[in-house]
């Protein structure tokens, strides 16, 4: 996990969208706090985003997540201004392309911001590869640069067979990695993808999963992220943001959100995950100075970021707390077996004894 | 006139303007509890004025003086600018002759064989036959050459429209300015019924077959326009977001992603107008344009509705044939493009 | 093959000279065609080629390529330009044009064309010299006929001679009312004539829309005194006119209406014209409660013709095609279903005395020729 | 003739039957290598014959024989169905008789009046603006008289259109027979040139409005047909399953799903019959239907096309309100049936 | 757990539905043992289902999954025959609804044979009230009987302030809601259910889950469940079908199907299942005589129905084998400590031992 302690890529400052005729009194009263409700009953304009601000790393993989009109959507066209934010910046390394002139601005969109979307935005009249090499066409790249860029997108994502094809000869996976090649062929820095495999079977949506984490092993892109299904924030995700009604309620590491939810709302959210190979030895230890003195011998170590499904075993082995050390073997908590136990009987149970 | 008197003159006119062009204007009344009454109310009130007024006739006449005035400008327009009209019609009329003469050296049993294997390739078998058996009636019924006169017409008169009709179409599908502009005249060369233009074109062009062609484009135009603009607007938000996402300039959505895409239904206007066209044959003949539109047209004044009505079948299977292939071009490139 | 040859030939030419020879060959290709056509159906294959003739007179140029090189060389000697009629779509002007084209065509060797139209299209042609000639003219009847000041058309003779206008009821009305006799009856009879929709009133079928007889009709009506025993229906056109007046005496109705004769119902329904009083110039100008004049129905060319072909404007001032003989045309056309351009050619064969009369020998000599070729 | 050689004549004519009427005769020829080749093969080979036979003429004339026959048969109907049509007739004349009267009894300001509060309450304050601007318009230009008559013949032809079409419809939605049976109809009733069926027309009904009623009908029908069926044929599958899942019957498939949701579509057939009524106006008049037609037919007579502009004006505007009420019509019955 | 001991209230016999216009030949060619795509290659025929034989019992859940394309919907509509089977029987208690006539097929519709749709299937033109009403207006019940019945079935369902609204004002859970009111209003004994929450967002469709289990509890119906997750289909099933190409590849209890795959296919599906939910002690207990030999002393005792979440906390405390026993106290297996920390490491570890 690359976390958030690379270079800034991306940076979204104090963000507002305001949907409507009345968007300008929408943003005013939403600046005053009101609600997204209070504020479309009162002047009838819709609140999609409401003072967002995030800093997403060089190479990290950000997930943003919420359900079905939460303004997920919205963020992410605010980022490359399909949506016109009604406040607030977005800044790409250095520049603010909140700023940017037209000219500027769709520079910007050919170098740097790359897109995928859920509902694959294939061009059904060109083929395969003439989609991939579309955004470098438009771009103004060479002809033959372009077609050897798309090749190469196509060979990432196994579709190296395909260019000659036409888009309605695909199946929604292969839709989808077509979407994806146009995204890498782009070779920007940064990659949005809004619900890219919501609309995919499960089985297929795994296989994509991995194939991303694969790509993104190698390329290192800066990846934005949109879904609505926790399980799959979990698996792909560096960090989690969860929106409500144009907010963000919670942000912070796949295992910190499941863990830790804020409030009820993102705790419901979270319940369908599968907990036990989420909470960590670290999680559930007991590193309070007392424990620590307890009895020492006999002790049975694990190292700090093991889940539960390895403690257990190593639990039912041991008779004596086991030993929870870190990186460099240096003792930093205790799991009496009783605790651990308690972990075992329920996800909630595991929640709030880590959340002690 | 002073400067003030005409400032209160216009103001109303302006309070007026602003009432009209405001987007609120475009929606209806909402139903508030007091619309109904007030409408009765209102209903009521125009009647008691009317009797009141004492006359169901309407006070004032000026439709000739219009009328008139209208005639002096055509007269004038017919003596001033015939140069301008003229080079127009040598043009059309060139192009309409050699097709006719290229129509009409085409052997017919060769030009029906190939109209049947068109309707075999595109359409289907049972119109392969249908469509065989259609022009041999007309063969056999001494309709060759007046079909083929048609023909003629209806291909120039279709190119002519397509010529002008797809990019005032792709044109008003960028601007909504242009749209809300073109849209009532658009309404009005549909249903301005045609013999009011038929003097006019005739003083301008002169009798024959290019002012059956213009008359007919008057009428033929509108839908391939209106349905070039819809075919535009109507495209897939998500696939254009996509191309504007890669950060496509306006001239590159329109001519990479919208008019390709539009394809199918700019198709669509053009069977519209194929029909349309086909319809003012008739009409056309009234100032001169031959083929089957004259068959009719004499058949009418001779009364003799039998051969009127051959001719019309003449024309009724000239227009199911283009249709249905029309369709078929119209079916294939939806497919090309369907299912994203 | 030949053909394909001849056609570069052709194209090689200059585009004017092409188009002239093509124009003079024209007689000499019919006479072509009428020598192939010596088959059982005789009469039937040169109406169709009389009437493909007719209506294909533009193409000529195409027609002509498929002609020997050297016949089109022998005729280059005298070109003119082609005469174009206006091809009036009711029967009487219709058979009288492909007449006067015929002997214009084979007598005098311009070349002709027609150009169908309705009147008043064909009459903006005329002004605009795409057509030369239009043979019915009904000056009394077409009010904008004002653009005859401006020098651009000239009147000439007289057209259809003897053709009448008036109120007419069926004979089998006439035979069951005897004592309906003049349109000062009409009170008695209303019943007679009253339909749903004329409500009460007689129903009067009235002239065409546009013609000057619409306000005559109406004028004659307030003379009567019928203002509220007639309804005046405004039929649209004369076909509607004569539809409406065939279906009602196929089904033996009671009908009552204006028309005019020569014409097809006239020539074919047995029909009773109301008595009126006598037309005089007096009441002409005053209320018009009188009967109709006999109509000068002219001929009107374009100016343009004057200098051009001064011979036919000769012939067409002799012309005086009279309704008889377009009344027996018409019949027997009637009687064997035929159309004007057979029709025409019967006229021609059946009634020489008749248009001989009006052209010099030497024409009628020609003519005779090529009709000879006919059958 | 024995019954051998009989049953050897119709033969190959039940083979080309199977051909025609098979399922696969409903598609293009599929695509072989082969099929092109062929194509061109089959067209060269028809230039060599009609090289050979020698003769660029359709060697058989019969349309003036076919012709005159139709021709007695119109007649033989005139004198012998003439009672059929004559009730027809004197029923829609008292119809039209009493409407066109209630109309031109109702005060002009009290039309107006009515006619701008439609189109505020049912379309817009724009619309309104505009029937409202352009009906006084109408007034003044002395086309009062004629408007009312014109509106009360798109009355009586729209309300029997739908009388006739919408029954029409929903039967041949019912019927796959039917409805390829109705489809060349229909394609001939729209395309046949109005002319040819004029003089048919008087001949059975006489001169008149009924007349132009009738001959308005038989274009203004098929849209309505058309839309009907199309309206019930397009219904989603998922609604209709459902429905038929609680064991309805196919009568109360009809009349408790598939018609209450087919109203939309419905709708924007009645909005076509509209305007194909009113484009026939003026050929109405060419059989002494009267109203706006009528003058726009007299201008076109008298060669005065300013007056004929006018009152095709006049056409024009009343389309355009007819036009946006019944689309303001169909988009409500459309939202109230949308999103399920 | 009804499972299948009660009386078969819905049967399937040698059920074939094939798709084509050659479907006879494709018929015969499935018969003979070909697969789908043979039988697609050869023929052009789609094979729906091939030689489904089911036994449903009086007032159990029976849930039919399988991936997108595999029949599902095929064979929930040729049991009210919304598709004609090509071949085959299906029978309700003693009635062959196959050989019906169309009356008496939509009596039996109308008596005993309620469906509810993924995509609702609400008319649009119709109130709720109305649209709960509409079987009954076809089946002929008295207006006010069918007001009556409406009502109540709109109040089971929680929407009794919403029987005057149109269907286009409410939300997807609450359109569903009517949808499941209408069925039940019908008061069928067999309900008829295409993937009836998978339109819907997932915290609605779990609320909708729990209702439908509500509801089951109280009115006993005999349900097919058609749907395309498996943890669906083991929260609300009895018994569980998994088709794949027209087939039922599996067939039995939720545990069964996830602890015992029968082939890989079955196995990828059932991967995202929470499996320590699954796992009893049965499934992984040692009954060998040698293992009920074993040391005596000291034994921890669980009963044979407890699942591995139950086990671990058991297990945890205990030195010795666990004990397992029936619900009559009889000893039926041991659990050894070793063989339970394996069963812990991972689902698929833990589906090995229960296969074992
Ligand atoms: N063009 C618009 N005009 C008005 N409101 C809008 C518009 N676009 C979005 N909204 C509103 O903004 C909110 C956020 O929409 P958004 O599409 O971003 O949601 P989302 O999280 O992407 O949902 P989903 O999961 O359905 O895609 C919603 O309430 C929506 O109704
Ligand atoms: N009317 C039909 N004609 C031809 N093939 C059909 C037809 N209906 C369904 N099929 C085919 O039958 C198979 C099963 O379809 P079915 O709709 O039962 O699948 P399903 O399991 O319900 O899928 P889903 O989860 O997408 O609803 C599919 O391969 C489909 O293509
Ligand atoms: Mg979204
Ligand atoms: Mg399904």
């Amino acid at each position: 996990m690359t976390a958030a302690e690379g270079r800034t890529a991306l940076s979204i400052r104090g963000l507002y969208k305001v949907f409507g005729d009345s968007d300008l009194e929408g943003l005013e009263l939403s600046r005053s706090g009101q609600s997204k409700d209070e504020v479309q009953e009162a002047t009838g304009a819709v609140v999609g985003l409401r003072d967002i601000t995030i800093d997403i790393a060089q190479g990290e993989l950000f997930v943003v997540m919420g359900l079905s009109g939460c303004g997920k959507s919205t963020l992410v066209r605010c980022i490359n201004r399909l949506i016109e934010p009604s406040a607030g910046e977005v800044w790409i390394d250095d520049r603010a392309i909140t700023g940017m002139a037209d000219d500027e601005l769709r520079e910007t969109r050919r170098k740097d911001l790359a897109m995928v979307f859920q509902h694959f935005g294939l061009m059904p009249h060109r083929t395969v590869l003439e989609n991939v090499a579309l955004p470098l066409e438009i771009g103004g790249v060479a002809r033959r640069e372009r077609r050897e860029r798309a090749v190469n997108a196509l060979e990432l994502v196994g579709l190296a067979d395909w260019i000659a094809s036409m888009p309605n000869q695909l199946s929604g996976g292969m839709k989808q990695r077509v979407g994806l090649a146009r995204g890498l062929a782009m070779e920007t820095p940064i990659l949005l993808m809004d619900e890219p495999f919501s609309a995919l079977d499960p089985v297929i949506r795994r296989d994509l999963q991995d194939e991303l984490l694969a790509l993104q092993s190698s390329v290192q892109k800066t990846i934005v992220f949109i879904t609505h299904d926790l399980n799959e924030a979990v698996r792909v995700g560096d960090r989690i943001a969860i929106m409500r009604d144009g907010e963000i309620v919670q942000l912070g590491a796949p295992n910190d959100v499941v863990l830790n939810p804020v409030d009820a709302f993102v705790r419901e959210f979270t319940q369908d995950v599968r907990l036990h190979g989420m909470v960590t030895a670290a999680s559930i230890m007991d590193s309070s100075a007392e424990a620590l003195a307890g009895p020492t011998e006999d002790r049975y170590v694990v190292r700090e970021d093991a889940v539960l499904d390895e403690l257990v075993p190593a639990g039912l082995s041991a008779t004596q707390p086991l030993q929870v050390v870190d990186d460099s073997g240096n003792l930093v908590g205790v799991i009496p077996l009783q605790r651990l136990a308690r972990a075992m009987v329920s996800d909630e149970a595991a929640a709030a004894i880590a959340a002690e | 006139m002073d400067q003030q008197s005409g400032r209160r003159l216009l103001l109303p006119l302006a309070w007026l303007w602003r009432l009209i062009a405001s987007p609120k204007a475009g929606q209806p009344l909402p139903e508030h509890w007091y619309v109904r009454p007030l409408a009765v109310l209102g209903i009521m009130l125009s009647f008691l004025i009317a009797y009141a007024v004492g006359s169901d006739e309407v006070p004032i006449d000026v439709g000739r003086d219009v009328g008139n005035a209208l005639d002096d400008a055509v007269d004038w327009l017919t003596s001033n600018v015939s140069w301008f009209f003229q080079s127009i019609k040598d043009v059309m009329t060139w192009f309409l002759v050699s097709l006719e003469d290229m129509l009409l050296w085409f052997p017919w049993p060769a030009f029906i064989a190939m109209t049947g294997l068109i309707c075999l390739l595109m359409v289907s078998w049972r119109m392969a036959f249908g469509s065989v058996a259609a022009l041999l009636v007309l063969a056999v019924f001494g309709l060759w050459p007046a079909t083929m006169e048609t023909v003629a017409l209806i291909i120039v008169t279709v190119t002519l429209s397509i010529a002008i009709a797809v990019p005032m179409g792709i044109w008003s599908s960028q601007s909504d300015r242009l749209d809300v502009f073109l849209r009532p005249i658009l309404d009005a060369m549909q249903t301005m019924p045609s013999f009011v233009y038929l003097v006019p074109v005739v003083a301008f062009l002169g009798l024959g077959n290019v002012s059956g062609v213009l008359a007919s484009l008057i009428f033929a135009v509108p839908p391939a326009v209106r349905l070039t603009n819809l075919g535009i607007r109507q495209l897939p938000a998500e696939t254009l977001e996509a191309a504007e996402s890669f950060g496509a300039t306006q001239r590159q959505m329109l001519l990479k992603v919208k008019i390709p895409l539009a394809i199918p239904t700019i198709m669509a206007g053009v069977n519209q107008t194929t029909l349309m066209a086909l319809s003012m044959v008739a009409i056309a003949s009234l100032i001169g344009a031959g083929g089957l539109g004259l068959k009719v047209y004499q058949g009418l004044g001779r009364i003799e509705p039998g051969n009127a009505f051959i001719a019309g079948l003449g024309i009724v299977f000239l227009a199911i044939i283009m249709d249905r292939v029309t369709q078929a071009l119209t079916r294939r490139q939806q497919e090309a493009v369907s299912g994203d | 093959s030949s053909d394909d040859e001849q056609q570069q030939a052709v194209a090689e030419q200059p585009q004017q000279e092409q188009q002239q020879a093509a124009e003079a060959a024209q007689p000499e290709q019919q006479q072509q065609q009428a020598m192939q056509a010596e088959q059982p159906q005789q009469e039937q294959q040169t109406v169709a080629a009389a009437q493909q003739q007719a209506e294909q007179q533009e193409q000529a140029a195409a027609q002509q390529s498929q002609q020997p090189q050297q016949q089109q060389q022998a005729m280059q000697a005298e070109p003119k330009d082609p005469i174009v009629f206006s091809d009036l779509n009711w029967l009487s002007a219709e058979v009288q044009t492909r007449v006067v084209s015929y002997i214009v065509e084979h007598g005098y060797g311009y070349p002709t064309e027609l150009v169908a139209g309705d009147t008043v299209s064909l009459w903006a042609g005329l002004t605009n010299n795409d057509t030369h000639v239009t043979l019915e003219i009904w000056p009394a009847q077409q009010p904008w006929i004002d653009e005859l000041d401006e020098g651009v058309i000239e009147l000439l003779g007289d057209s259809l001679d003897e053709n009448w206008e008036g109120w007419v009821i069926p004979q089998y009305v006439k035979d069951a009312n005897p004592d309906l006799v003049s349109v000062f009856d009409l009170p008695d009879y209303q019943e007679l004539f009253v339909t749903a929709d004329s409500r009460g009133k007689a129903r009067f079928v009235g002239c065409i829309a546009g013609w000057a007889c619409e306000l005559v009709n109406l004028n004659k009506v307030a003379a009567y005194g019928l203002e509220d025993v007639v309804d005046v229906v405004d039929p649209g056109s004369g076909a509607a006119l004569f539809a409406d007046l065939e279906g009602a005496y196929a089904r033996g109705d009671n009908w009552l209406g204006y028309i005019w004769g020569p014409t097809k119902p006239t020539a074919t329904l047995d029909l009773y014209r109301l008595e009126e009083p006598e037309w005089t110039e007096e009441c002409w100008n005053g209320d018009q409660g009188c009967a109709y004049p006999s109509s000068e129905v002219r001929i009107a060319v374009n100016t343009s013709l004057l200098d051009r072909a001064p011979e036919v404007i000769e012939f067409l001032r002799a012309w005086d095609y009279s309704a008889a003989e377009q009344i027996d045309t018409e019949i027997w056309m009637g009687d064997n279903d035929e159309t004007p351009d057979a029709g025409a050619i019967w006229y021609l064969q059946n009634h020489q005395d008749a248009w001989m009369s009006r052209v010099p020998a030497d024409v009628a000599e020609r003519v005779l020729a090529a009709l000879a070729e006919e059958s």
